[in-house]
């Protein structure tokens, strides 16, 4: 089977897609000729002509709007945000157009557009090239968010998204577009080639929205993770010898509550972890969540563990990451408590 | 902080904000207005070069006379059936719009937005598209219905939020939405429709379809970046579809001099992008007519979008919840220079000798009888209160395609409290 | 003492600070000769002259822009969003600039500005008039989020806030500008001049941001709850007969956590209490804090009593606001487990 | 769907996407552009009506011909002290880019953006303004802080996020910041800066300020939403800014006719607004100059806004991520007829007999010592790299004015946290 780094396997959902359907677009800023600027497009515009694959004016509401006016028409537009961190211009068309759409027409209109987006840190891109605003998206009925870990999710991922009839954001780890980041930075990085997920087959599959995967399973405490974060979860398990079963979330709305449930019911204990800023984070949701339904069977407080409430610093990028040390102590924690 | 007496070489600066001419107690004074002669403006062939006809943005196309003549190049030359259909489109807005106030006064719903005075905009418009046109309203717009033949029952129900209403209790009154009429579903939040837009105009490109989008915005909306969007968005794809900005100077209490008309048109915007802007009499329902075809065959000739000024008055109050005579004189609408389309396009068809003025009262009798038959139909069907109309389940479909499982847990909750209520 | 309802509070901060600071400028959609469509700045520009008190273009990205600038220059800009459903298209520059300015400058500029919204539902308003998006500025780091629930404190927060040398916003329950409601929409309205927290000094004083107010004192349960929600909460305990502790957080970022652990720690359960959507909402952020700091007080589940995971529909208003019917449920529940 | 083939009245819709004229292996030409004689524009007073000066916007304000020679309405008539600082701080700026350039190729920070044959746009605009007036500008004006004398090695720390970053190590570098000189922070949000401008300008008019605003904004950041934000409110209020594009003809690996260039200038957005849009050859330091002292007087003077289009190349990559042989022909910016900036300067002067070619190499010398002189002394405030220079309580700082309970929390979690790493 092919071997594929993320960005390959994006792009080859793109492909396969734009080769099965004739009603998928792709555009965004410099997703043309360029094929992005980290070339998830690259190739498409030659291979399925200008009117298919698009740069775009800079304007990322102009973009959602128009997104969403061709995916109306009957179209399947797949978008490219350039950074997340600059997703804010389209947030009223995402948010009070996408996510209504279908609710507000009961139905008559619904718009199946995918917009995809490169995210999170650890590229030492300072305060504008390394959020995750996920929870922003999570907080909006009517809109799915999707976010992979590896290449072969990755690809089944997109091409479930572009499959929904319903808005889908789908925000990509740029950290680990080219290997499994693991939250050790002072070691070498390991490609995705040594990772059996970057086995990717070249044709269509999906990987289904709203299911999570076991990514480490284990017995003593329930790490829910998705994106970059899943791979620093599973080294950190394993460098501090902890038997942790980490959840590679995956969707984040619909979460996969079954496998969470079942998980923290069998370990008694959950360390909820992301990258993106604590408060009013996508892991409150997931602290109740699992406190709602999980209360009798906990052992020891659902902890959080995430970015700091502070904007990205650049030169203190490893200090806000929210890495092995930072998640070993509250494992620690809660296997004390 | 350096302050002016700190560099008396340089002059103190002030914060211009625009004013209207007249204030409530003021009389008000539209003498001011230029108004071209109707007739007067020429009419370049579509495939004219933009930046050859920016004229056209600063002037008035007219083609209505003063004896309700039509004159000059931009007479639609329409046959006497449709000038009539105009006519009773119109008028049955007028009709429908009294009524539907009424049963908001009346308690029946929430809220209602009437268009009086800006009938044209949206009936003269519509007749000049093709039905399979997709058009992309504000609330102002219910005589694009009206002229595509929508059935009043159903836009009453939308209106009631009642068990009749497609949109299942929904949406705020007056919000429909219709896609087989053409009739992209309105949104509460100004200008986001004029991407939207825009997009469908694309797609209809790139698929190669012969369809043309046409959007209306009004002039306060102007101000969203969205306005700024759809247009670059337009103009750098030369998108097939026509950008209408309604000017009927007024934005809930702010005059258009906040949105920028104190330093030039509306229609100038156009300019500033290098597509044609035409500046048009919007109470004038001939002119829109021909400012709109000529606009939607630039469209589907490949030549790109539009900008077309519809310059009118809002006569009325902003909505039910407006009481204009606070912030402006009373019945400055009244006054308003150019005339209401309604009388407009009457007088046309008397000078025409196509029309009396008993037809036109039979008429008004008849749609006084069809909207208050489609009324009785539609409240059959019930009105807004505290009982609605619609069950409790059906608040939770069509948030997704399927329902995922917190929906469908929410939907039990939901259930269990109206248990709990009785 | 003068008798107001929220309007006029909030009315009255602005006049108190306009007349001690000219620095502060008013600004909004209709909020100029007319005085906004709640009529919150009536009188304003009459006394204080059209440079200080004017209309704004229709575009709330510029309008919060533009009140950057102006605060970057040294004024003390209060900006009104018509509704709080329409603060969107300025969301990047809230997010981007506002909630980033003091950090991206290591203090260099800060931002004393507040952005006023009326907000919430309740008032038959339709998925356009009716939002609750508090949650999504409480994830952005560099901005305080206040909620008034009563005249008295809308006007001493609305003055702490115009002081505050941060942005601050501002939601302002509109069902209950003119009245405590309480939930039970089928009893008559009561107006303010019934209520205690209606009597407001003329002048100066006031109500200090992130202090949370015990609304009303109880041992057998934490209710925590803001704006309208608060005098629902108080009329279910009563109508319930449940020995509730209601705390009006009245700032929800930062969040008053020593009242909540407190109180929490006293009753051993707790409802958390929004009209926002569930997924995402403040109300999880505040299960997940109670659950942290108070897990081995906790007797029973922290529940979430909050709006639904959809849009706000029109015709079924009372299914969709979480009334005394829903809490109730949940207070029975907290108290049984 | 209705399509084309069911419609054989209409014709097939396509969609047009710009496509620059030259792709890599194209020979690059130019030849179209067309260029007005230097001194063949006219220059209006101040106090002109915006509709009076349409033209100015899609003509090209020029001063320096080809002999160097300043020549018609618009020469600024500047001393030649001014004319040598001037080209002094356009080559500063040069060779600082270079330097720091090749201080992130090494490895010393995380990125790095030069302005290379753009330096006009900034240094000249700098010196026709007032050191008061506050500039916004995008990551592509370092000239402004060269022309203010803002220490090099301050601009060198913050490139590094070392020590002596006075922002602390927390933005990408080249997003400076500094009040003193008048220097707005700036931000990684393309456009954001553009409202903030006005609004600044608007806060000065509200105090009878004396001070102006400046704004720049990339051809590609056109597009954004906020550029109509802020071109609307300027417009409607008047207010005392000038509102910059720089037209260097890309946005990363994206030409500007996806921008919107293929229809009209981007200084004719000013026309779409009713205020003044200048086009100004932004390779040419005095008619850079003369624009900029002609809309600030018009912004003193309460006269309000104008636009002014800087027509320039961007030479070289968008950043150091940036290859631009990928998407466009080699060296295309060596091929841009309107030259350098740097070197039509130098002729001017040289032609005036206010400059020779010793003092020009002693110059370049002495720039280069000073800029080496400034990196040594920067780095030894550190450069970047894994162990920052910033300690980790510093990081929870300036969030708030005060810290409130949770980022003390996160603050002793960080510190715990830090000792666990050890
Ligand atoms: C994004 C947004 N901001 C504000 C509003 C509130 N609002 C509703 S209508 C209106 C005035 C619109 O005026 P205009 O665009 O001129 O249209 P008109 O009502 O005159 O037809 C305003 C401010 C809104 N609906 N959406
Ligand atoms: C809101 C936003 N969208 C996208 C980007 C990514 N981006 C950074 S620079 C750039 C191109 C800007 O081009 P232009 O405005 O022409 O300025 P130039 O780089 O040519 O000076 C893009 C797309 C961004 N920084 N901010
Ligand atoms: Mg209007
Ligand atoms: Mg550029």
């Amino acid at each position: 089977m092919p071997v594929m780094n993320m960005i390959q396997a994006i792009n080859s959902a793109h492909d396969v897609m734009m080769d099965r359907d004739p009603n998928i677009v792709v555009m965004g800023e410099d997703v043309g000729y360029f094929g992005g600027v980290f070339r998830a497009t690259e190739g498409l515009q030659k291979k399925y002509g200008r009117s298919r694959t698009f740069d775009t004016p800079i304007t990322e509401g102009g973009i959602v709007g128009v997104a969403i006016g061709m995916a109306a028409y009957g179209l399947r537009p797949v978008a490219e945000i350039q950074f997340a961190d600059y997703i804010y211009p389209g947030f009223d068309q995402i948010v009070s157009e996408a996510g209504r759409m279908r609710y507000r027409t009961a139905g008559e209109w619904f718009l199946p557009m995918v917009i995809r987006s490169p995210y999170g840190g650890g590229i030492f891109g300072g305060q504008t090239h390394s959020q995750s605003p996920e929870a922003l998206f999570a907080h909006v009925a009517g809109i799915k968010t999707v976010i992979p870990s590896n290449p072969y999710d990755a690809k089944g991922l997109l091409i479930a998204a572009i499959e929904d009839n319903d808005p889908v954001i789908f925000f990509e780890p740029k950290r680990i577009y080219n290997g499994p980041f693991d939250g050790f930075y002072e070691r070498p990085v390991t490609p995705w080639a040594k990772h059996p997920a970057a086995e990717v087959p070249e044709g269509y599959y999906t990987v289904p929205l709203g299911k999570a995967a076991i990514a480490r399973a284990g017995n003593d405490v329930t790490i829910l993770a998705y994106g970059t974060m899943v791979h620093v979860a599973i080294a950190t398990a394993e460098a501090e010898g902890i038997d942790a079963e980490v959840i590679d979330l995956r969707t984040i709305v619909p979460v996969d509550i079954e496998t969470i449930e079942a998980s923290v019911k069998k370990t008694g204990r959950c360390v909820v972890f992301h990258e993106a800023t604590r408060t009013g984070g996508f892991g409150a949701e997931l602290s109740a969540l699992v406190q709602e339904r999980c209360f009798y069977h906990l052992e020891s407080p659902v902890q959080r563990v995430t970015g700091f409430d502070t904007p990205y610093p650049h030169s203190l990028e490893w200090a806000y990451f929210p890495g092995p040390a930072r998640l070993g102590l509250a494992l620690k924690k809660a296997l004390e408590d | 902080m350096k302050r002016q007496k700190e560099r008396p070489n340089r002059p103190a600066l002030a914060l211009h904000v625009p004013e209207p001419d007249a204030r409530p107690g003021d009389e008000v004074d539209f003498s001011h207005i230029e108004i071209p002669a109707a007739g007067s403006v020429m009419r370049p062939d579509v495939a004219v070069a933009p930046s050859e006809i920016r004229d056209l943005a600063y002037t008035l196309i007219r083609v209505l006379d003063d004896e309700g003549k039509a004159v000059g190049p931009w007479d639609p030359r329409l046959d006497p059936e449709t000038l009539r259909r105009m006519l009773r489109d119109m008028m049955m807005v007028r009709v429908y719009d009294d009524r539907m106030y009424r049963a908001q006064r009346q308690g029946k719903t929430s809220f209602y937005m009437k268009c009086t005075g800006e009938e044209a905009v949206a009936v003269a418009a519509a007749h000049a598209l093709d039905r399979e046109d997709m058009c992309f309203p504000t609330y102002r717009q219910q005589g694009i219905l009206v002229a595509r033949d929508y059935p009043l029952t159903e836009m009453m129900c939308q209106v009631y939020s009642n068990a009749g209403d497609k949109l299942k209790g929904r949406q705020l009154p007056i919000m429909y939405s219709d896609r087989e009429h053409g009739f992209f579903t309105i949104s509460g939040n100004l200008g986001t429709q004029y991407p939207q837009a825009v997009g469908w105009g694309m797609a209809s490109a790139i698929k190669g379809d012969s369809r043309i989008a046409a959007a209306w915005i009004g002039d306060g909306a102007t101000a969203e970046g969205d306005f700024h969007n759809a247009v670059t968005f337009a103009a750098v794809y030369r998108a097939p579809v026509i950008l209408n900005i309604v000017n009927n100077q007024w934005a809930i209490s702010t005059f258009s001099g906040i949105a920028g008309a104190e330093l030039t048109t509306f229609a100038a915007r156009g300019v500033g992008y290098g597509i044609p802007g035409l500046r048009v009499d919007g109470n004038d329902p001939l002119a829109v007519y021909a400012a709109t075809s000529w606009a939607a065959d630039r469209a589907r000739s490949n030549l790109g979008p539009t900008i077309i000024e519809l310059f009118t008055y809002r006569v009325e109050g902003h909505s039910t919840s407006d009481d204009p005579s606070v912030y402006r004189p009373q019945n400055a609408g009244a006054k308003w220079p150019l005339g209401d389309p309604l009388e407009r396009l009457k007088a046309h068809l008397l000078g025409l000798g196509e029309w009396d003025e008993e037809r036109h009262a039979a008429l008004l009798d008849q749609l006084g009888e069809e909207v208050r038959a489609a009324q009785k139909q539609a409240e059959k069907q019930g009105t807004l209160g505290n009982s609605p109309a619609q069950d409790i389940p059906s608040m939770f479909d069509d948030v997704f395609e399927e329902l995922p499982w917190h929906l469908k847990e929410q939907r039990e909750q939901a259930i269990a409290e109206a248990g709990a209520k009785k």
